[in-house]
């Protein structure tokens, strides 16, 4: 069989061939929604029509089983629509009201989770981990397993004070949302990298590799034709191991998980932030991590208790002070939370008020 | 087709509610040699607590410097069925609308030539082909682009641009998120697929403030659709919200947070002149409070995650865009800033950073945008700054 | 006749010998006190006993005569006790009420400003200026009078919703508190530093003057034996004149005042802030420099008008937004109100939320 | 004595309420030459709109390397009785009070061997003695001294401590910040006399958070007293602010920054545990509340004005230190930063900037404090940090 012919730049398909009817005809029109349950959505137009979206988890890293499954599902309720969210879950559209039992019916019976929407744990934003990054320091899609395993109750059912989003990054390239998440893990290094003298000279490009340290903790070494770390200020980023692979920053005893909270990206109410380290560092304890199920579980615990409602974890912990923070769960004060890095100062405290 | 691999770790993360990426790739495994071996080398993974994947090369497509992600086993003796495991970037449909017709043709294609297993998605929105060999690339170009399908992006280039669901299927989009994503990618292809800036560009387009798809925090220009105009009110319908029991002081009132909505029990008021338009009480109380008045987006530059001094947010450079189709505002704004930073970007340096290094004037003065207050959330502390020699005596 | 014999390292005189009887036996004990007037208040021990304390103006640069005149009007009604407050105020202190009215009138009649307690403008504090300093890019004395001129008023009676604090810098060294007031003034140069290729190989140091440029403006010029400046990246900051007396940067058409406003220093509520840019320049104008009097004046009676009583001048900043404030002032946004310095990027807007 | 200076520009401000500095001046001129000539060449500052001062040089007093500032005007020939004159500073006694007769003695000295001009007082607290010429300053130092009074700090040395009134008329002082100011004074009159510090080094102590010397934002290091314990309430004289028109809720319950305030128009409630302390409702009802418990003081370092990159605040290092008299822990705590402070300065370091250039790790290890919340307003954003060997496996 021939290879057909290639088209390039044509970009990806038209949106407006894969929008049922009823959005293409209600499109920008419509008027408001309402929650029916944790998975399940209506929208409605101006026009009355509505449409419903229920919503089911995908662990995103799926077998094209998986997409022939839910392709199938769709044809039989959805016309043959579907789409996916902006955090991997999978919506099934429907027009037809008569058919939302039905579909929910036969997505349980076939063991798919329905819920996340709404003030809810939802599903991750991820990355590649162990399965296909060279630079991972933990995996990403066994975290987001066990994590979701222990939450599964909030994305099915149970609900929180607001929305929890929560992220994984492998490492601190932070591919996802991790920085800006309200709880979230990335996996870290603790041990500086060992240069490999023999393959530097070739694999790597000297002034670029020394570039990219943020602490400037690399210098040329002339003799060797190669690259010296300074120990003493390397903070294990591993971004100079991004630029130059035989700069090896693995360690299976010392990487590990940071957990990161209070980041969100939304411009409500009191606007994006940053997530704050909380856990500078937990063991890779594969293939459970009961150590960071844990913590995490005890911070949206703690925070599920004491949050207003509406309240994001992060505007949570500024409305009761990150001392406060501390205090009631318990996590271990240290070195590591004071910030030392560009803008260390602008995160002490410069106020003679604070809790005891 | 060889024997299963054994992943006893591996199979413990098969147990429990939540569906199981493990049984995701036992699937494919069943089907595909590659799939098998992945199962093997992560396994491996979790048993020596560390990646088994190298740096990867330059692999990819004919005329193409992006789109595939190269990536080698360290490990190939044991794992030879990814001992090439690149992945493939498709570029997604705006908004992530799939007809199940196509999602199978995609299916069919990877089934043969790939490993079967994928991502949907990739977190900068690309549906991510996950695992082949570098021989197999070129025909699954063909059998993709003759059917409609393109690369996204990857490299020093443009990425995949991404949008929110919009005005497909949400209330409260003040733009068409969805064809602005299309236009753009349509517009700026060669800059996606032949990497030619000193580090990534992102785009991501979200309706309100609310920020569906993070852009904020996760695209060098991230466009956000607003509003100029008063907050339609229904005040029946806050009756309604009041009567099924929401405490509307609580939850509406005191978290404003320019503190400009009243209530006295009867009716809701709202100062619009000091409204920052943040959505908290539009999106909490959806049937009685509407944006109302003109459309348009604020155009916000510069987020990216860490390195080199730390993660930026975007910050707002364009306060309001009217945003209608050609949509050459926001096309003509794009050239210039790519202009400006192809001619003082270093490698690796991303437009915030640029942006930081180089100073606000700079830049905006190249891109021909005049100072605003909404650019800051504060003025500068020090006396710090420069004249031009026309400013001065 | 001959001079005593000096003594080194004794320190100051111990600081009981001069506190009152009243504050000697309640040291420690006082219970409340009392605003009696803007320039009056009483203060209750435990007790009982009461301490009144009359404040008044002082010019700060003053002749021994004044020092005289008001050491004689504390004999004759405070048992020749009296202290100076921390923005330079005098104070008159009695423990016999009866001497109240008598002190006051006696004040009055020698035309002494009384007031400045509460919430009200009080003195400024202030710097050399062209009195004594090299380095001053404007007066610091002759901005303080013809700025309380302006607001006598606000001193001996008017109150306003919370204290505003002034002060005067100037030059950016900022000898004072202007970083951390409610409004304040510092002195600008807006020219880069002429270098004096004569002086500089003797005069000055090159690395720690090469070291004092905050924006590495400043190289070595080894043909000279001087120094280089690179306009380009020159703020006109000054601080290589500091440190180097051959870089004069004084240029009396482009010298002139800045004004910054919203700092505080107090813990209360929601604690110290830093002043920030409102006008980049205005002109140095003496004796009376009315542009910025009338920018003062215009701040000023804006935050009066619209502030929430308690609000210190930056938290009602910080309530409306700084959009607003310009709005509100009717200052011109410049290329200059942007950051560009050390922590920029932390006070750009990174949020879709903000006021038309 | 020759003819008064003419001084058109400045006689407009012996005009307007305000108490003119200028008319101090002229009393000064009028008995001494020196200042005559300080009119005149002030006057000329405003003619030309710029110093006429020249850097100082080093001139002091046999022993000390401070508490002198040397000062020349670059128009001699025009004004010789300025053509030296160098400020004398003098260490003021605590919290600035004065016995009239001491007043006089300096007014006496200083007629006879300076300007007759002077400053009460300087913005780090000393009084200053404006202007006198290089032969005179070992007549006046020991025409000073012998009386008891010494020279402050200037150059790269500790500087003259200052402190609010606290104890001696306020009533919410936690410490006795007038003897503490003393007794530090006291303790280190070597390193006030004799620089040999990296850059200045000034302490500064207020009694409470209120801060009336602006300790936090003026001094490398601010010693602020506190308490340990819950805010006591007398309910009546709650009642009776409510009484007299205060408004409780908008004027203290709203804006209490951690909202640990209730009222219900009759009693007033306080969640102890929630409170910050800020000092705001205390303050504004003085004499319904009053902090209890345990006293002492928060230890802040580090505040500077903008140079080199930027002002710096104080920040926490030790949250509460007992304060008892001979003061031992603030002393050996001090030299130990010092001493850190000596090994890694450099020159024209202040502190502030010392800790941000080597982490406050280093710091806080060297002077022996650990770690604690409270010296934080948030945590660290970025996964970037150090770890020491016997932290690691
Ligand atoms: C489907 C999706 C957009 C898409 O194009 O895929 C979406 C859809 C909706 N979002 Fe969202 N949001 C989606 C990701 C996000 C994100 C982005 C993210 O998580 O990375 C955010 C920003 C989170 C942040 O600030 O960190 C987000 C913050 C919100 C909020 C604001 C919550 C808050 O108060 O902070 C609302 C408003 C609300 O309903 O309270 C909202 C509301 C909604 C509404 C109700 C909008 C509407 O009227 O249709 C939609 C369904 C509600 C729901 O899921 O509960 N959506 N929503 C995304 C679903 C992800 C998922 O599968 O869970
Ligand atoms: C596949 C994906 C993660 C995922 O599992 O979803 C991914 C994977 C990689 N990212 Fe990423 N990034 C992915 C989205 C992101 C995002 C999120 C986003 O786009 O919204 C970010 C944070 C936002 C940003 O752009 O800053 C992100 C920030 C990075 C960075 C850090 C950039 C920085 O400025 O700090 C790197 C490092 C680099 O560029 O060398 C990086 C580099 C990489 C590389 C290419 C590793 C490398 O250094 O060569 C990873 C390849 C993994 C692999 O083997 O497949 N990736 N990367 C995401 C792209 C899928 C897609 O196309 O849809
Ligand atoms: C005398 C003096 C201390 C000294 O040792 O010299 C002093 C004395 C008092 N201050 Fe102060 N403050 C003095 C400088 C300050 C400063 C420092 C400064 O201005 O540089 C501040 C900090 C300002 C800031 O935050 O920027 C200051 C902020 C306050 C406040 C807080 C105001 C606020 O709400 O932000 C109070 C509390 C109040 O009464 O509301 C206060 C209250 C008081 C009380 C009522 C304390 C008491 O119970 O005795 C004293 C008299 C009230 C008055 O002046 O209205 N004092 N006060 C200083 C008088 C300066 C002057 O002559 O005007
Ligand atoms: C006299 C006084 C201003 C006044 O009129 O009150 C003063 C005057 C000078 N200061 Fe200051 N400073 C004075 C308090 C301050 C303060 C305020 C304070 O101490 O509370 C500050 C801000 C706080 C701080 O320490 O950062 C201050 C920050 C500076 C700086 C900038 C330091 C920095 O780290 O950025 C310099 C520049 C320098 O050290 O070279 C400076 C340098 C100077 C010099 C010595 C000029 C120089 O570069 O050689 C000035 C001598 C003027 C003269 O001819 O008399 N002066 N200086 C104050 C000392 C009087 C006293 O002893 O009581
Ligand atoms: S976060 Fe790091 S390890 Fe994970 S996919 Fe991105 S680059 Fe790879
Ligand atoms: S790991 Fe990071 S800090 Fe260490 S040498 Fe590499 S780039 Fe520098
Ligand atoms: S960003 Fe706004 S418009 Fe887009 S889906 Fe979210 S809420 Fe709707
Ligand atoms: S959109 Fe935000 S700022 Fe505007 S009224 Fe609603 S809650 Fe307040
Ligand atoms: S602020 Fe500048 S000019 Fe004024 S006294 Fe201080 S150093 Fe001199
Ligand atoms: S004035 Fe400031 S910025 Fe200019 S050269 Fe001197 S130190 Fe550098
Ligand atoms: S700082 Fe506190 S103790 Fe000192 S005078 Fe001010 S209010 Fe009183
Ligand atoms: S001291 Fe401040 S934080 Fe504490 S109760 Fe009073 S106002 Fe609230």
């Amino acid at each position: 069989m021939s290879t057909p012919q290639r088209k390039t730049d044509i970009g990806p398909p038209h949106y407006k061939q894969f929008l049922p009817p009823v959005i293409q005809k209600n499109y920008g029109q419509w008027k408001y929604h309402e929650e029916l349950s944790a998975g399940v959505m209506v929208h409605v137009s101006e026009s009355g029509d509505e449409i419903y979206t229920v919503r089911v988890a995908s662990p995103r890293l799926i077998s094209t089983d998986f997409i022939r499954e839910i392709s199938d599902i769709a044809d039989k309720y959805c016309d043959g629509y579907l789409r996916f969210t902006s955090r991997h879950n999978v919506e099934f559209l429907l027009s037809d009201k008569s058919k939302l039992e039905p579909l929910q019916k036969e997505l349980k019976d076939k063991g798919f989770a329905i819920g996340g929407i709404g003030n809810r744990v939802s599903n991750l934003v991820h990355t590649q981990g162990w399965v296909h990054c060279h630079s991972a320091a933990t995996d990403a899609s066994g975290l987001v397993k066990v994590l979701m395993d222990e939450f599964y109750d909030y994305f099915t059912s149970k609900e929180l004070p607001s929305r929890v989003r929560l992220a994984v990054a492998c490492c601190t390239n932070m591919c996802g949302a991790v920085h800006c998440s309200d709880i979230a893990l990335v996996g870290v290094h603790r041990k500086p990298p060992i240069p490999d003298h023999e393959r530097i000279p070739n694999q790597c490009e000297i002034p670029s590799t020394i570039g990219s340290c943020p602490t400037g903790a690399i210098s040329p070494d002339p003799a060797k034709k190669s690259l010296k770390i300074n120990d003493e200020k390397c903070m294990y980023c591993g971004n100079c191991y991004s630029v130059c692979p035989a700069l090896p920053i693995a360690d299976p005893d010392n990487d590990g998980v940071a957990i990161v909270v209070g980041g969100k990206v939304g411009s409500l109410r009191n606007g994006p932030k940053f997530s704050k380290l909380v856990y500078p560092w937990l063991p890779n304890n594969p293939p459970r991590w009961p150590e960071v199920v844990n913590a995490v579980k005890g911070i949206l615990e703690v925070y599920a208790k004491n949050a207003r409602k509406h309240e994001r974890v992060g505007e949570w912990v500024e409305r009761i002070g990150w001392e406060k923070f501390f205090k009631l769960t318990g996590i271990p004060f240290t070195f590591q939370h004071i910030d030392d890095f560009t803008f260390a100062r602008e995160t002490w405290r410069t106020s003679a008020a604070f809790k005891w | 087709m060889s024997e299963m691999r054994k992943t006893p770790l591996l199979d413990d993360l098969e147990k429990g509610p939540w569906p199981s990426f493990v049984t995701e790739m036992k699937k494919a495994a069943a089907k595909s040699e590659m799939s098998n071996d992945l199962l093997g080398a992560l396994e491996q993974c979790y048993k020596d607590k560390k990646t088994h994947w190298k740096h990867g090369g330059i692999v990819g497509v004919r005329g193409y410097g992006g789109g595939v992600i190269g990536r080698y086993s360290d490990i190939p003796e044991q794992f030879p069925g990814v001992a090439h495991f690149h992945t493939v970037r498709v570029n997604q449909p705006s908004a992530w609308f799939y007809k199940t017709d196509s999602l199978r043709e995609i299916c069919g294609i990877w089934d043969k030539y790939g490993s079967g297993l994928t991502n949907f998605h990739g977190s900068t929105g690309d549906m991510i082909l996950l695992g082949t060999k570098t021989e197999n690339l070129e025909t699954i170009f063909a059998e993709l682009s003759s059917r409609g399908w393109d690369l996204g992006g990857s490299g020093s280039a443009l990425r995949t641009p991404s949008c929110c669901v919009g005005p497909a299927r949400c209330e409260w989009s003040n733009i068409d998120t969805l064809d602005i994503t299309y236009s753009l990618t349509e517009e700026f292809q060669d800059e996606m697929h032949r990497p030619a800036f000193p580090y990534k560009y992102k785009f991501k387009v979200s309706g309100c403030a609310v920020d569906c798809v993070a852009a904020i925090a996760r695209a060098d220009c991230a466009i956000i659709g607003t509003w100029k105009g008063d907050i339609k009110i229904d005040q029946a319908e806050v009756q309604r919200y009041a009567k099924n029991g929401m405490d509307i002081n609580a939850e509406i009132v005191n978290m404003c947070p320019t503190k400009c909505i009243t209530y006295n029990g009867k009716e809701l008021k709202i100062e619009n002149e000091d409204c920052s338009r943040c959505m908290h009480c539009i999106t909490k109380m959806t049937k009685a409070l509407r944006p109302g008045g003109e459309r348009g987006a604020t155009i916000l530059i510069g987020s990216h995650a860490p390195f080199v001094k730390g993660a930026q947010l975007s910050q707002v450079i364009v306060p309001f865009m009217k945003m209608e189709p050609p949509y050459t505002e926001i096309k003509e704004l794009t050239r210039k800033i790519w202009e400006w930073w192809d001619e003082y970007g270093k490698n690796r340096e991303r437009i915030g950073e640029l942006i930081e290094r180089k100073g606000m004037r700079d830049f905006l003065e190249y891109i021909g945008v005049d100072p605003h207050p909404a650019m800051i959330k504060e003025p500068r502390r020090d006396p710090f700054y420069f004249w031009t020699t026309d400013e001065l005596k």
